[in-house]
């Protein structure tokens, strides 16, 4: 029953991920700027653009483009990213987990701080502490990350000296881990080497904060809206009524049954945050697709924009199906629903 | 981190690298004076600057990593340590060299030279790199063009040592276009081997891998984090470099790269703002050398109505605030081009223009013009050079508000840029910051006043220009025709104003705890020199 | 062995605070089994709660000693009092599948509490709450055990919140409102389940309803409770045969059972005289209707046919799922049917497509009162607003004209003035109910479509409103369609009665015969669940 | 049920509203000071927000109450005067989404089958992009205007208005008012403008709040990438962005002031959310 859930789900996402395709295509063609008179160089005459040009393939008509772009896909070449030189595939698989590391890792500090707050806050609604919380979370979602950013590196690096330089994923003094998920906290514990782990883990610090803080408001509040709706079904009167203790029931009974709402808010933040790291990273140097994509775009690096968007859409399509799969998990009711 | 545990992960980490396998073990840490660490903004996206689509930073992979057949002397700078000499040619690969007297024949003899694999370099090296550069198209032709050189039979191996260049003409230039970054010699045996039917010139190996006989190799690039050089023992064509490994980190943001040259955290942060350059300046050594050749100037399209009228040049030629923008965009940094010249010879490029703010004078050449009340049009800034066209572009919207012309500034992203204003030329009122990598006044009008040329952005043309620009490119600047021909073009082009210069502008680069920084025309960080400090 | 004295609760609302209980004094003996009466609004339920004290957000004991055993209650340390919750006194509830955890197994649910009170080790708890299971009668207990309450009816989910109350074997039973969402076939097992429970156990049972026949049938003694106070109390019999106080003698009326004549629901009522029958005025000949179901086509309808005449009233009757709501809503026009024919004044309604007819020019004289008051008005329409509706879209008058036929109806449905300017939610359910009739007047209807106009009325609303609609199909000589799962209601009402089941009409025939002589089987089951008269 | 009496009710119900949680009035002044910014700003700074001077990057002072920028302009100023630009940014954004979402909702919510399928995959569709790197995109491939930064803000912020409203609609299509607007001779149309659409209106509110801010720090972080707005047009976002270069090297009030005036606003559109629903809830009303 459930696989046929994912199928369904899968089969749902195919006119998307095409849709997305022909989008992309068509709006990275209408971006400004000649792509063969970027790259042909400094000096470069109307013959060597010419040149690049047809090297590029640019010469030919768009459909034409198009037809060669959808079928080296379908071939499992998504081109060659000018800026850096680099096949797009290889590049987003080197820089993808960095985005993803950084942007898990920071949900989930988000997620440690924002949840409980949002319990506090629905356990006493309207109280001083709701009205607070919803304050300090506003408050986070207001401050632009890379301001956030900046003033961070200002105080903890430069002023107060106790973070490290930010200089990307790993200071110079580490080696960087054996390549196995790609994730350098994950590697590095893999291969036992918790100096490098450690090291990783304080690159993560800063950026990760700049985002939780960003993160926090959204979580926090679907939390509290849902936990508030939990609290008052009759079945939370049932379990106080039985008697079980109150850290059971908002615990226990309430916030797992609160966590379905949750868990699409989450889901919904991490495609978001992953679209929103840009700036995060550019501040931080952190080699993720972020960057990657931002300095593709600016300087009409049509393959690299096609296959960041891609890709981010073939992530968002995975990411709710493991989501409809947490919810199988946490709801015994999904799944019957669908026969 | 504390500088305990510094030195305490340094300790591990040394152990560590020295544990793994050779080439795993690159980073080690900065301080221990093994290691430089150069940060800058750009990224590196290709370690070949022959392939299409090679970006200005990567040039310096092929200054590092590769020799020329020769190079330029060093002079001392006013910017601060030394900077290249153009009327010095000094030999790199080439032991020495000679020139047939009607100028056609060049004839090099190469020093014993190994590459890095350890084969020896050979004549026949020299000439397929060259057959290379003048074959592979795009950019690298067109800078082999600028010194006579175009096809591949016009390059010989003699013997093993001997290499010979058969000019279709003579001309100044050539010599000097050999130090260039383009005619780097490439190990032709390990690269052919790597070469395919459909890659003949194996762009593809070449791309990834440094095959040369330079100072150093690439053992690391991550493109978009870093790129490590690691020395060449051997290298014969200078002293070996002081640094064993040299880390080049991107960091995009120009505030990261400030603090963490402040901190120590790097030696040298390359390119930097003007700014940070001033502050800077007390706490280290901050390199500001203007740049040979170069002139930030306001480009007045001639193919737009308004600035085909002469007076409405000269107008805007007086309204213009030099001095604020010099302090606002530059920060003093640079060379001021405004007022009467009094320093330079008469035929030294850039030079002074001899306008200056005066808004009564040009309020009269307006009034004189064909647009007394003035005329709106859009000013075009890149977006990419935000951080010295925006505040000139605002203090020249605001002074030309006051004799009556409306200007509205328009942003245009870094890939429509070049094609807006240099390949179809249609911006009408824009900012221009061309330099010639050769240091020669007519070298710069023959990129920047010829009609057609690509820098000429304000569709410029004028018919004495043109000739005296043909006449005297390629004659030898003691020849007696020279000087007269590059005053009068000075003449002409500061008469009629298609361009209105502002200021040299300089090269910032600060250096903390590595020093003996030496300024190129190429813009690119030459690590072969730095020594720590 | 519990004493309730002077309680009261006030809620700190939006609106100021509310004294939902105003004083009330209650005892409960050992094994006795109290029903506390009372309407919507009453405070029974708050008194409940304040037992033991589970008060929803806002709720406050304000005074007033809850003394069980000889502990007060009210003073009790949280701690005490979850000790005595679950343990000692116990709690079930109406709409039993909300009251179980959805995401938890039914067993795990009545584990959590038998290990809270030490009942059962880790070992034995499932062993325990299987046993809990088998004795509220479940089958097969121990696979039941495993299922989450979404699997299970609504009578086996109030069987295992039975459970759970009872897995420690408390002595108080305190059950709200515990048959109300249940079918009444099934609302008869789940009463008899727990009095047997309690006379075996020599448990105290509270028991809370609006249903005062249902009261009368189970309890030792009753307390009648209105606008937080205590009207009345005593034995069932002495209440229903001499009720003191005016309120105890309306619900008493207005409580209907087989027999019963409209107009003595109310006290003092008149009947109202019944509409001379004209000819036909509606044919609906073998309709059916077919829906695109997940596996598969439903049929919803199979071929249903029947004939009202002018001024008649047929009480359409079955349970959920039965098809009188699809018949209801074809005929209203709201959606076509798969096939068949409805004649209206002997034409064709079915040519003209259900997504065209607000247009036709027969829209105003079929019209229709829906089963939820509050869902059927706009929370954003004022009482006015709303019966405006029709009238602008339909009527063709002038806002003057307009507002003019607004207090006229709105007198004619005896609703005052005053509450026209009022949001859904300002109005009580009663003056919802006749905002909804007054709307499907407002156009001079034909033919009234009544679905389950009174369900979600209290019992003393309900007999005002059935009361009033009788007075109005006399007045306006009007033709009902009465659609409801009550066939108690519908005998008062309507002169002919259709019984449906599974998409047909199982039988048809005027009230007094299909009454007194049903000749289908389950029309005799239906007539059976009916409760029956007090005493 | 007279206008007045009407008019009259709304204004005691938002006072009521106003009353009831202390965070909603406080939002709702802050609004208002920010309106009173962005109408009277201009007209009452103590400088040009555009007038270079030759006191650049001065901190603040009496003179300066924000400091200098690096070419002499008055910080305050221009904060103040940004306020007008960044309100019509975030309304105008808001306003789009919320009519095309609106639309979108209703058609998708009412009418379900094949026009549901359409615009849900559509809606997918927007939402599989990274939505900053979509307004990126678009901003960069129709050009540097603020119409352009509206229209790109607008497209990705449908979405979300289109999935609350196809969901508000979905849930009361069949709805016991939507059966007796039916039977009072509604057509569809009227039905799901007049009668459900006004109901899905709370619930979108909050979104509404929520989007403002977000409209702002959009238009800001496409600022910060150097797409949005022209200069010397003042701006929070690229003040912010332009600042942020000179926090290291102790220009902290270029980049701060702009920085905490822009999260002012956004914290007051994010603020007003829940007061914005209670007012336009008719179930709030006393």
């Amino acid at each position: 029953m459930r696989a046929r859930l994912v199928g369904a789900r899968l089969l749902q996402a195919i006119p998307v991920v095409i849709g997305v395709v022909v989008i992309t295509f068509v709006l990275t063609r209408a971006l400004p700027g000649d792509p063969a008179v970027y790259f042909a160089g400094d000096a470069a005459d109307e013959a060597s653009i010419q040149q690049v040009r047809e090297q590029l393939g640019l010469d030919a008509p768009l459909p034409q483009q198009f037809i060669r772009y959808v079928g080296d896909l379908l071939r499992g070449d998504w081109g060659n990213s000018l800026s850096t030189g680099q096949p797009v595939l290889s590049d987003l698989a080197r820089r993808l987990p960095a985005s993803l590391e950084l942007t898990l890792i920071a949900l989930l500090l988000s997620c440690a701080i924002a949840i409980p707050l949002g319990v506090m806050a629905a356990t006493r609604p309207g109280s001083w502490r709701d009205h607070l919380c919803r304050v300090l979370v506003t408050a986070g979602v207001s401050l632009p990350t890379f301001f956030t950013g900046i003033l961070l590196i200002y105080v903890f690096y430069y002023l107060l000296d106790i973070a490290p330089s930010p200089l990307g994923r790993l200071d110079f003094l580490y080696i960087e881990p054996a390549p196995v998920t790609g994730f350098y906290l994950i590697d590095s514990a893999l291969a036992g080497d918790w100096d490098t782990f450690g090291g990783a883990a304080r690159q993560l610090v800063l950026p990760a904060i700049t985002m939780a803080i960003f993160t926090l408001a959204p979580i926090a509040r679907m939390t509290r809206a849902a936990m508030l709706q939990a609290l008052s079904s009759d079945f939370i009167r049932t379990a106080r009524a039985a008697g079980l203790p109150r850290g059971r029931i908002v615990y226990g009974y309430a916030l797992r049954n609160a966590l379905l709402p949750v868990v699409t808010t989450l889901g919904m933040v991490f495609s978001f945050a992953l679209g929103a790291n840009v700036l995060v990273e550019k501040v931080f140097a952190w080699p993720g697709i972020g960057s990657y994509a931002v300095d593709a775009l600016v300087a009409s690096d049509y393959a690299a924009v096609q296959g960041f968007v891609l890709a981010m859409a073939l992530l968002f399509v995975t990411l709710n199906l493991i989501i409809d799969l947490l919810y199988a998990v946490i709801d015994p009711r999904i799944g019957f629903d669908a026969t | 981190m504390t500088d305990v545990s510094r030195r305490h992960f340094l300790q591990l980490g040394a152990a560590t690298a020295s544990a793994l396998p050779f080439l795993r073990a690159l980073p080690a840490h900065a301080q221990s004076g093994d290691v430089l660490v150069a940060v800058n903004g750009q990224t590196i996206n290709s370690l070949d600057l022959h392939r299409t689509g090679t970006n200005r930073p990567s040039y310096q992979v092929a200054i590092n990593c590769y020799d020329r057949l020769v190079s330029f002397g060093t002079k001392p700078s006013m910017g601060g340590g030394l900077e290249f000499d153009y009327s010095k040619v000094e030999p790199e690969l080439a032991e020495s060299w000679t020139v047939s007297d009607d100028g056609l024949i060049l004839t090099f003899t190469l020093r014993d030279a190994t590459f890095q694999d350890g084969s020896p370099v050979t004549a026949a090296d020299v000439k397929w790199s060259f057959d290379r550069a003048v074959s592979l198209g795009g950019f690298p032709a067109v800078q082999m063009k600028a010194g006579g050189f175009t096809r591949p039979d016009q390059f010989a191996a003699l013997d093993d040592k001997t290499f010979q260049i058969t000019l279709d003409a003579p001309s100044k230039l050539a010599i000097p276009d050999l130090a260039v970054p383009i005619p780097f010699v490439i190990n032709s045996k390990l690269a052919m081997a790597n070469a395919t039917d459909d890659d003949p010139w194996a762009t593809e190996y070449l791309h990834l891998n440094t095959i040369g006989s330079g100072a150093f190799k690439v053992a690391r690039w991550v493109p978009g984090e870093q790129l490590i050089y690691e020395r060449n023992n051997d290298w014969a064509s200078g002293p070996v470099p002081a640094y064993k490994r040299v880390v080049i980190r991107e960091v995009p943001s120009a505030a990261t790269r400030r603090a963490v040259i402040e901190r120590g955290d790097a030696q040298i942060s390359f390119n930097i703002p003007s700014k940070d350059a001033l502050e800077m300046s007390d706490k280290m050594e901050v390199n500001s050398t203007p740049i040979a050749n170069c002139i930030n100037c306001v480009g007045l399209n001639t193919k737009f109505e308004p600035f085909q009228d002469s007076d409405v040049r000269k107008a805007v030629a007086y309204a213009i605030p030099y001095e604020a923008i010099f302090q606002a965009a530059a920060f003093g940094r640079g060379a001021p081009l405004w007022g009467e010249e009094t320093e330079r010879s008469e035929i030294a490029w850039p030079r002074r223009t001899g306008y200056v703010e005066d808004l009564d004078l040009a309020r009269a050449h307006l009034a004189k013009s064909g647009y007394p009340d003035g005329f709106e049009v859009p000013f075009s800034i890149s977006l990419n050079q935000l951080d010295w066209m925006e505040p000139t572009a605002l203090l020249i919207q605001e002074n030309l508000a006051k004799i009556g012309i409306t200007v509205t500034i328009d942003k245009i992203p870094g890939a429509d840029w070049r094609t807006a204003s240099l390949v179809e030329k249609r911006l009408a009122f824009h900012l221009e910051g061309f330099g010639g990598w050769l240091d020669t006044p007519d070298y710069y009008f023959f990129w920047a006043y010829k009609d057609g040329h690509l820098f000429n952005s304000s569709n410029y043309r004028n018919d004495e220009i043109e000739t005296l620009v043909d006449n005297t490119l390629h004659i030898p600047v003691d020849d007696p025709a020279y000087a007269p021909n590059v005053k009068r073009m000075f003449e002409i082009a500061l008469d009629e104003l298609p361009r209105i210069p502002l200021w040299q502008p300089a090269l910032n680069v600060a250096l903390n705890g590595a020093s003996d920084y030496e300024f190129w025309f190429h813009r690119q960080l030459d690590v072969r020199p730095i020594k720590p400090a | 062995m519990l004493r309730i004295a002077d309680l009261r609760v006030r809620f700190a609302t939006r609106n100021g605070p509310v004294d939902a209980v105003r004083g009330i004094d209650l005892s409960l003996g050992n094994g006795e089994t109290l029903g506390i009466v009372g309407e919507s609004g009453s405070g029974k339920s708050v008194t409940a709660f304040s037992i033991l004290r589970i008060l929803d957000q806002g709720g406050e004991i304000v005074s007033g000693a809850v003394r069980y055993g000889g502990m007060d209650l009210r003073q009790a340390s949280e701690r005490d009092l979850n000790d005595i919750r679950g343990r000692e006194i116990s709690m079930i509830f109406q709409n039993p599948r909300a009251a179980l955890n959805p995401i938890r197994k039914v067993g795990h649910q009545i584990e959590d509490v038998l290990r809270q009170h030490a009942q059962a080790t880790r070992q034995d708890a499932r062993a325990k709450a299987i046993a809990a299971l088998e004795e509220v009668q479940i089958k097969d207990a121990a696979a039941r055990y495993h299922a989450y309450p979404f699997e299970l009816s609504g009578g086996m989910c109030q069987r295992i919140v039975i459970a759970l109350a009872l897995a420690c074997r408390p002595r108080l039973l305190i059950a709200d409102e515990p048959t109300t969402s249940l079918d009444v076939t099934t609302q008869k097992t789940v009463m008899d389940l727990i009095r047997t429970l309690a006379r075996d156990r020599k448990m105290g049972v509270i028991l809370i309803t609006h249903d005062l026949g249902l009261a009368g049938q189970y309890c030792d003694r009753l307390v009648v409770m209105k606008d937080g106070q205590i009207v009345e109390s005593g034995t069932p019999a002495d209440l229903s045969r001499a009720p003191t106080h005016p309120y105890t003698r309306r619900l008493v009326a207005a409580t209907p059972h087989p027999g019963k004549k409209l107009h003595q629901l109310v006290v003092d009522g008149t009947p109202a005289p019944i509409p001379a029958r004209g000819e036909v005025l509606l044919s609906v000949r073998d309709v059916t209707k077919t829906y695109a179901g997940k596996s598969g086509p439903v049929d919803a309808l199979r071929g249903v046919s029947f004939d009202l005449p002018q001024g008649g009233c047929l009480g359409l009757v079955g349970e959920s799922g039965s098809g009188k709501s699809t018949v209801s809503s074809i005929i209203a026009r709201l959606q076509d049917a798969s096939g068949g024919d409805v004649l209206f004044q002997g034409q064709s309604l079915c040519d003209v497509p259900a997504s065209r007819f607000s247009r036709d020019p027969r829209r105003p004289l079929i019209q229709m009162v829906f089963q939820d008051a509050t869902d059927s008005l706009n929370p954003r329409q004022t009482a006015s607003q709303a019966i405006a509706e029709p009238l602008r879209r339909l009527g063709g008058l002038r806002a003057g004209a307009r507002r003019d036929r607004v207090h006229e109806l709105a007198e004619q449905v005896g609703l005052p003035a005053n509450l026209l300017t009022r949001l859904p939610h300002q109005l009580s359910g009663g003056q919802k109910a006749r905002v909804g009739i007054a709307r499907a007047l407002a156009v001079s209807p034909r033919l009234l479509i009544l679905d389950e106009p009174t369900a979600a009325l209290d019992v003393s609303i309900q007999a005002l409103v059935l009361n009033l609609l009788a007075d109005l199909r006399h007045r306006l000589d009007l033709t009902y369609l009465f659609v409801s799962h009550d066939l108690s209601v519908v005998q008062m009402l309507c002169d002919t009665v259709a019984v449906m089941r599974r998409g047909q009409i199982v039988e048809f025939g005027a009230t007094e015969q299909v009454l007194n002589t049903p000749a289908d089987s389950y029309t005799r089951q239906l007539l059976d669940a009916v409760p029956q008269p007090i005493v | 049920m007279t206008g007045t009496t009407q008019s009259h009710g709304f204004a005691s119900h938002v006072g009521h509203v106003m009353r009831q949680n202390p965070v909603t009035m406080i939002a709702f002044g802050m609004l208002g000071l920010l309106v009173f910014c962005a109408v009277f700003g201009p007209a009452l700074v103590p400088h040009d927000p555009l007038a270079s001077g030759a006191r650049i990057l001065q901190p603040p002072s009496g003179e300066h109450w924000f400091g200098t920028d690096h070419l002499g302009r008055d910080v305050f100023s221009r904060v103040i005067v940004a306020t007008r630009l960044d309100m019509v940014i975030s309304v105008g954004a808001v306003a789009l989404s919320f009519v095309a979402g609106a639309i979108l909702g209703c058609a998708a919510g009412y009418w379900g089958g094949w026009p549901d399928a359409v615009i849900s995959r559509g809606l997918d569709m927007i939402m599989a992009f990274p939505l900053f790197v979509l307004a990126m995109g678009i901003v960069a491939a129709l050009g540097n205007t603020v119409e352009n930064v509206i229209y790109a803000t607008a497209v990705i912020n449908t979405p979300f208005y289109a999935r609350v409203v196809r969901a508000e609609v979905n849930i009361r299509r069949e709805a016991g008012f939507v059966q007796a607007a039916r039977l009072a001779g509604n057509s569809d149309l009227r039905i799901v403008a007049l009668h459900i659409f006004p109901n899905a209106l709370p619930p979108m509110m909050v979104q509404v709040s929520l989007n403002m801010g977000w409209a702002v720090l959009n238009a800001a972080g496409l600022s910060f990438i150097g797409l949005g707005v022209r200069p010397p047009t003042p701006e929070w976002g690229i003040m912010v962005a332009e600042g942020a270069n000179y926090i290291i090297s102790g220009e902290w009030w270029l980049a701060v002031f702009p920085g905490l005036w822009l999260m002012f606003a956004v914290f007051t559109f994010n603020l007003l959310g829940d007061g914005l629903r209670d007012i336009v809830d008719p179930r709030q009303r006393r």
